[in-house]
């Protein structure tokens, strides 16, 4: 298990609620991760509309997760 | 001085101005983004710009490098605003200078596209009917 | 008042930007032409435009017609200076407001190509050999 | 014959030596009077890149000219 910090931005705030958690999990990677997450989602927020991103940096889907990180789920950007 | 920023005060694009002219560049276009008091069909009372500032600042920062590679063009400097806005405030400022028009109005238009495309900024309208909600990009 | 006009002193581009802004247009796009200190070349020390006058008001405002047809855009104003020019001075400007960008960065593009090919203005630049001449479009 | 008055504008004032000409013709078009004209002209500037215009209307080579009219030579615009 890994302790990391989970940020969610715009509608994906909505979605959990949330747009901070630290969170402890077995996941792997930040794919595992969303899916697990999405168990406690409101609604099912397709992944392929999303980016994610570990310490300030983008990542893709299949990165590793480890203990310490900060994870962060990013819908469409609205800027502008 | 970074050339992608956020901004929570207004934007000063007097200033953001002068520091994209260039004595050597005929051409400067730039585009500015207002808060308008209406947006796919709602009436909007104001609205809050919510942004991941460290990641939106690299990302920001990676575009303007890309467009000083992709066109000949002297500066450019793009800001954008976040936090909460009134109608009629300036959301975002793009300025580039060049010698020639042509890679002047491209290079704008891209950061511009770009920008709100890849640079996590979310926007949060309120309307006259007292909701609010996360506004999806048009 | 014209929103094609031509200038005998410096532009005022704030006072034409007041003109153009618009409550329920997100979008504004502007171009700005300088005098550079070197065209094609040539170390240019001053240039002068002069233009058919009534001619060019003539056709700069059916430029803007055209353009207010073919885009879906609020308002255009473009200012064409005429006369002695110093390097730095600023030779035209364009403006645009829109509801949304596609048509104020296509606009604004639109005007200042038409009226650089079709509006009767003619530079004439004197460069650091001494020598002076009228210049064709690039 | 007819008295216009001829403008000449950016280069075609040096390839005519004047920019402003009272002039007597019996030319009945803008193309007959420019052909008149070129006799009189430093060099041969083709009319294919000349704009002709009659008190101030762009009008085109088959225009026919009036007692009193201002005929205006235009080369290419250099504005901007």
């Amino acid at each position: 298990m890994i302790n990391i910090k989970i940020l969610f931005f715009g509608k994906l705030k909505d979605t959990w609620k949330t747009s901070k958690l630290n969170y402890q999990t077995s996941s792997k990677t930040t794919e595992d991760l969303y899916q697990e997450l999405l168990t406690k989602a409101i609604g099912e927020p397709h992944k392929d509309s999303i980016k994610v991103a570990i310490n300030d940096e983008f990542v893709n889907w299949s990165s590793p997760l480890n203990n310490g990180d900060t994870v962060a789920f990013l819908p469409p950007a609205s800027g502008g | 001085m970074k050339l992608f920023n956020l901004s929570e005060n207004k934007i000063n694009d007097k200033q953001l101005k002068e520091l994209v002219l260039d004595p050597n560049s005929g051409g400067f276009v730039c585009f500015e983004g207002w808060v308008r008091n209406n947006n796919q069909g709602k009436d909007v009372t104001k609205l809050a710009y919510e942004a991941y500032n460290k990641l939106a600042i690299k990302e920001g920062n990676v575009i303007i490098s890309e467009a000083m590679d992709k066109f000949t063009i002297k500066k450019a400097i793009c800001t954008h605003r976040i936090g909460l806005l009134e109608i009629g405030d300036m959301a975002v400022w793009v300025g580039v200078s060049a010698p020639h028009r042509d890679a002047a109005f491209k290079a704008c238009r891209f950061i511009l596209d770009e920008v709100k495309s890849r640079v996590p900024i979310y926007k949060n309208e309120s309307w006259t009917d007292g909701e609010s909600g996360w506004v999806e990009q048009e």
